[in-house]
């Protein structure tokens, strides 16, 4: 705990993981990695949090990271066409989409959007986010994009729609279910969760880099993706499986 | 009649002192004030002209009281009708030789501008910064632009003390002329005693 | 080469930057006068608060404004029911944002040059009869010129080029909040280097030419005769 | 209140600003006095260049930065080659980002400071047989001691709240390049608006304190007898 | 001996006129400069210490040449050992009276200082910022700084514009006792030709 390895002994001390992940995948990463390093003692766990563009970015530009986890699934193939990859891409969980509000009731589900008291809907900007993309699709799917296209906020991405929301700028917004499920968003405030019909869960997909811990990484990746870790991806809000 | 009564602690070479004035003026004097350096000399104008608020002070212009201490009465400066020209000249240096002395005045009037940079041989300056000029030409605007002031009260601290023999008498003579025409009243700081034991109608000097 | 939007973008960046910088100088002199000639003892603790808005990041500095302007608020629900303005997403909003993220940029440039002039120009002008006003306008301003200019030069700059306490109040509306340093960021995040660096090299260019104007305004040197 | 992770990265922001403080005053010094006493007739452009860090969006100026450092490149990779020190996620990469960031913060008001003293000094301390750097460290710098903490209270007080150039270059990683405005940044971002609280408190009650300290050095005021 | 040849423009009241010096002066001299207001007085002195630079000039101090315009010969101020006393004393405000005398020295000497401390009267604030004086007293630090630099030339620009006529023969003295012993030459501008008669060796009349 005391003797922290530093960048120059990473390359030497391979039970050393540096993982780069989305900044939603916080909370449920954290746990899964406490686990993780409790069965395995000897290994080390850093991740960190960042957009998942700007970690591309990064590792695009020789940043160690020996994991990356989207939030999508395009940018780990972006990595693979740029030979960063030891594996595949291979998607760890799907995420979901639901409708948030501080004051308003939204059990009632997506029509609620056209009521006059709704003015402003705070989305995630859907050609940066995943969510925002797919939330956009829904509700084109639906009918109803082009009756509330005025009152849509854009926002970088969902924890911003998140903080538009939850301080009750934006009356409603579209965020992930493992936001809403963050214990201070549920002690404010109510949500819909959309179906699978409604709107599409988001693919989240990862990919292990080459470098010097790639193996190591990849028993983490491993581990990520096994049943033991179903659970716990399940109490963040996310799916392992969706019906096809 | 100008009433002046102060009474203000100063720090000198001989350590604390207080500068004490006591005196009755009669309007239009020409009043030569005296004193060793650093004996309050600057200070005394300074009150008078209300940029520092002595100890204990009251002063009377006529029927208009500019200060009274102990009735926490206080006129300030722009209130008081009292041109003072700085020791160290205070021009300002964002404006020509022109607009300086055409800025003092209360009621603009360009010919009165010219004839004071006429007189004062300062014309060829009219469109120079004054921190192009030499000592003597900067003192020589200081002075004009007091002038143009044209107040009831002139303090003038050491008006002529980087100006040559011949000049000093032109401006002497500009400032007795305007003494008489405008009825103010001047006091002026000199060290050369002499220049003015002639002419000048009063000599305080502070000890 | 640059598309429609982009120009839309680059011209609310300059409105905003205009606006922000014209409002701070109309807050910034006075608030540097008082600042430099105010007696007041604890006015370097004024000083301190000034300097605040840089310690936090722009993005969380935008989130407690984001709380502060909720209609679920005191002071935002007030706003939006008696003076029918909503702050968050809106043009005002940003500005407001901007003006105080930039504060520090303004103030103390000012100050610094109120305090470093010479003070008897200022009692000469007063034993003149001007009002403080006039000599403010007419010997003080005139006189901290260099110190105005870098006011406004670091205050616009810093305006074109801070997004994060803007995007946070504003969001990312098209034509009401989006300003070109959002586009260009946007632009990075979706790896679409080629356009980000368009529009950079755009963004730069035309605040290099902007800073240059006004830099050039101060280019007169002070030190002729001597080498 | 505070787990031991953030103070780590309170250390570390303590350092990071620290370190760019010094470095730029020791950069700023010399370039601020050649800006004000050089007779070079174009160095309004100089000025116009120095702050011109300030217009790109930090994240983007730190995206060039980390091209520019990449082993991919020419630069980064003779760096990593010849010197052994790879710049991107460093804590000399984000030094180095962050003296880029904060050179206007330092030497505008250095500059300023300069300018505004009356020449004669200088003159005069030449005339005593003063060499040029005699003249700047005891009659020039002690001169202009308003506008050196006016630089450092700037560059430091930005250092603080600027991550978007350090997140970029620096990454994210605990102990190295993990300033606490990426702390506060993350905690906003995954929605630990109580955390993100406490820590920005601290952040803001800390540098308070730092400033206000710097403030109060400059405390004594000048105007003592004018009412 | 000292050499001088000097042919500069300077923009006067009467136009631009040409600033023309051609002398030859002993070591160790009393140098009375005199002149109209802005004739170049202080530009003669800035382009002796090196401050200026003229159109065309030759100075030479014994067999060290100065300036030689002619031959790209500039020594720069620091090397010429030349004092200056400014016109407008350019006292260094973050320095105490006493620090700004000491600064002055080439070889440090408290009891100079302190000597010339008590011979202008300024004992009593030795430990106090000039921006605090008066406007004689301020000259008088400036004065006795420039004495401190035991340079050997010694330039004085108005040396007692600002102190009282006792004050004023103090300080003469002072200089006439620092000629002799020292053998340095002096050069003083000064209005007031009488005071000076009767012991200047030479007289440098500007025109
Ligand atoms: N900094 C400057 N820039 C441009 N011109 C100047 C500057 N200083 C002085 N001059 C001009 O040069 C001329 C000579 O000035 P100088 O100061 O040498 O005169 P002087 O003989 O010392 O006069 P005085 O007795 O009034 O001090 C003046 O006419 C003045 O206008
Ligand atoms: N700004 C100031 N702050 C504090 N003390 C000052 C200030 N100005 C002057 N003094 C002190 O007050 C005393 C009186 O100064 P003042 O300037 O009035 O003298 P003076 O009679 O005008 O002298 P001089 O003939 O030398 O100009 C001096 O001893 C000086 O030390
Ligand atoms: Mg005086
Ligand atoms: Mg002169």
């Amino acid at each position: 705990k005391k003797k922290e390895p530093n960048s120059s002994e990473k390359s030497t001390q391979n039970s050393f993981i540096s993982v780069a992940a989305a900044a939603n995948l916080r909370d449920v990463l954290e746990d899964l990695k406490q686990i993780y390093i409790k069965e395995n003692p000897d290994k080390k766990v850093e991740i960190t949090f960042g957009s998942s563009g700007l970690l591309v970015q990064q590792i695009l530009n020789g940043a160690p990271f020996d994991l990356f986890l989207s939030a999508d699934t395009q940018f780990p193939e972006k990595l693979k066409s740029a030979g960063k990859n030891y594996g595949n891409p291979k998607i760890y969980a799907y995420g979901k989409v639901v409708l948030w509000s501080l004051k308003k009731n939204v059990s009632k589900g997506l029509d609620l959007l056209q009521n006059l008291e709704i003015n402003k809907i705070a989305i995630a900007n859907p050609e940066l986010a995943p969510y925002g993309k797919n939330t956009v699709e829904a509700l084109k799917k639906s009918g109803l994009y082009s009756k509330i296209e005025n009152k849509i906020v854009w926002a970088e991405n969902i924890s911003q729609v998140a903080q538009f929301a939850s301080t009750g700028n934006a009356d409603v917004g579209f965020i992930a279910l493992s936001n809403a499920k963050n214990k201070e968003m549920m002690r404010r405030g109510n949500f819909y969760e959309l179906s699978e019909k409604e709107c599409a869960p988001i693919a989240q997909s990862g990919i292990v880099l080459k470098g010097k811990s790639q193996t190591e990484a990849q028993d983490f990746f491993d581990f990520i993706n096994s049943e033991k870790a179903n659970e716990i991806w399940k109490r963040y809000g996310y799916q392992t499986k969706i019906s096809k | 009649m100008i009433e002046i009564q102060i009474r203000h602690q100063i720090f000198t070479s001989s350590g604390n002192k207080f500068l004490e004035v006591d005196e009755r003026i009669s309007e239009g004097s020409f009043v030569h004030v005296s004193g060793d350096s650093g004996i309050g000399k600057t200070t005394f104008f300074k009150v008078l002209s209300g940029l520092v608020v002595p100890d204990f002070g009251f002063i009377k212009l006529n029927d208009k009281i500019l200060l009274d201490t102990a009735n926490k009465i206080f006129l300030p400066p722009q209130k008081r009708n009292i041109s003072l020209m700085f020791q160290n000249y205070a021009l300002f240096p964002n404006m020509t030789v022109k607009q300086n002395i055409a800025f003092a005045q209360t009621e603009k009037d360009e010919n009165i501008v010219d004839e004071l940079l006429e007189k004062f041989a300062l014309k060829t300056f009219e469109n120079t910064s004054p921190s192009k000029l030499s000592g003597g030409q900067q003192q020589r605007v200081a002075l004009a632009r007091t002038l143009a002031q044209n107040a009831e009260i002139v303090l003038l601290d050491e008006p002529f003390s980087a100006v040559d023999i011949a000049m000093r008498k032109v401006m002497l003579n500009e400032l007795l002329e305007f003494n008489k025409n405008n009825n103010s009243t001047f006091f002026v700081i000199s060290h050369s005693e002499e220049e003015f034991e002639s002419f000048s109608t009063y000599n305080l000097n502070i000890i | 080469m640059l598309d429609q939007d982009f120009i839309y973008t680059l011209l609310l960046t300059g409105k905003l930057a205009l606006i922000t910088t014209v409002i701070l100088i109309l807050i910034g002199i006075p608030v540097a006068y008082w600042l430099s000639y105010s007696r007041f003892k604890l006015k370097f603790i004024a000083e301190t608060l000034i300097s605040m808005p840089m310690v936090l990041p722009p993005t969380v500095m935008g989130y407690y404004l984001l709380v502060a302007f909720s209609p679920e608020n005191a002071f935002g629900d007030f706003l939006q029911k008696y003076c029918d303005v909503r702050l968050a997403f809106s043009f005002q909003g940003i500005v407001i944002a901007s003006i105080i993220a930039n504060l520090p940029f303004m103030i103390q440039p000012l100050q610094n040059g109120f305090s470093a002039l010479n003070d008897d120009l200022r009692q000469a002008s007063y034993t003149m009869g001007k009002s403080k006003i006039v000599t403010l306008f007419k010997v003080l301003i005139p006189n901290i010129k260099k110190s105005v200019i870098t006011g406004i030069a670091l205050t616009f700059a810093h305006c074109i080029g801070e997004f994060g306490i803007v995007i946070m109040v504003g969001g990312n509306i098209p034509k009401e909040t989006r300003i070109a340093s959002v586009a260009i960021y946007d632009q990075v995040q979706a790896l679409n280097f080629e356009a980000a660096n368009r529009y950079a090299f755009v963004l730069f260019i035309l605040s290099f030419l902007i800073l240059l104007l006004i830099y050039s305004i101060n280019r007169k040197t002070n030190f002729t005769t001597f080498r």
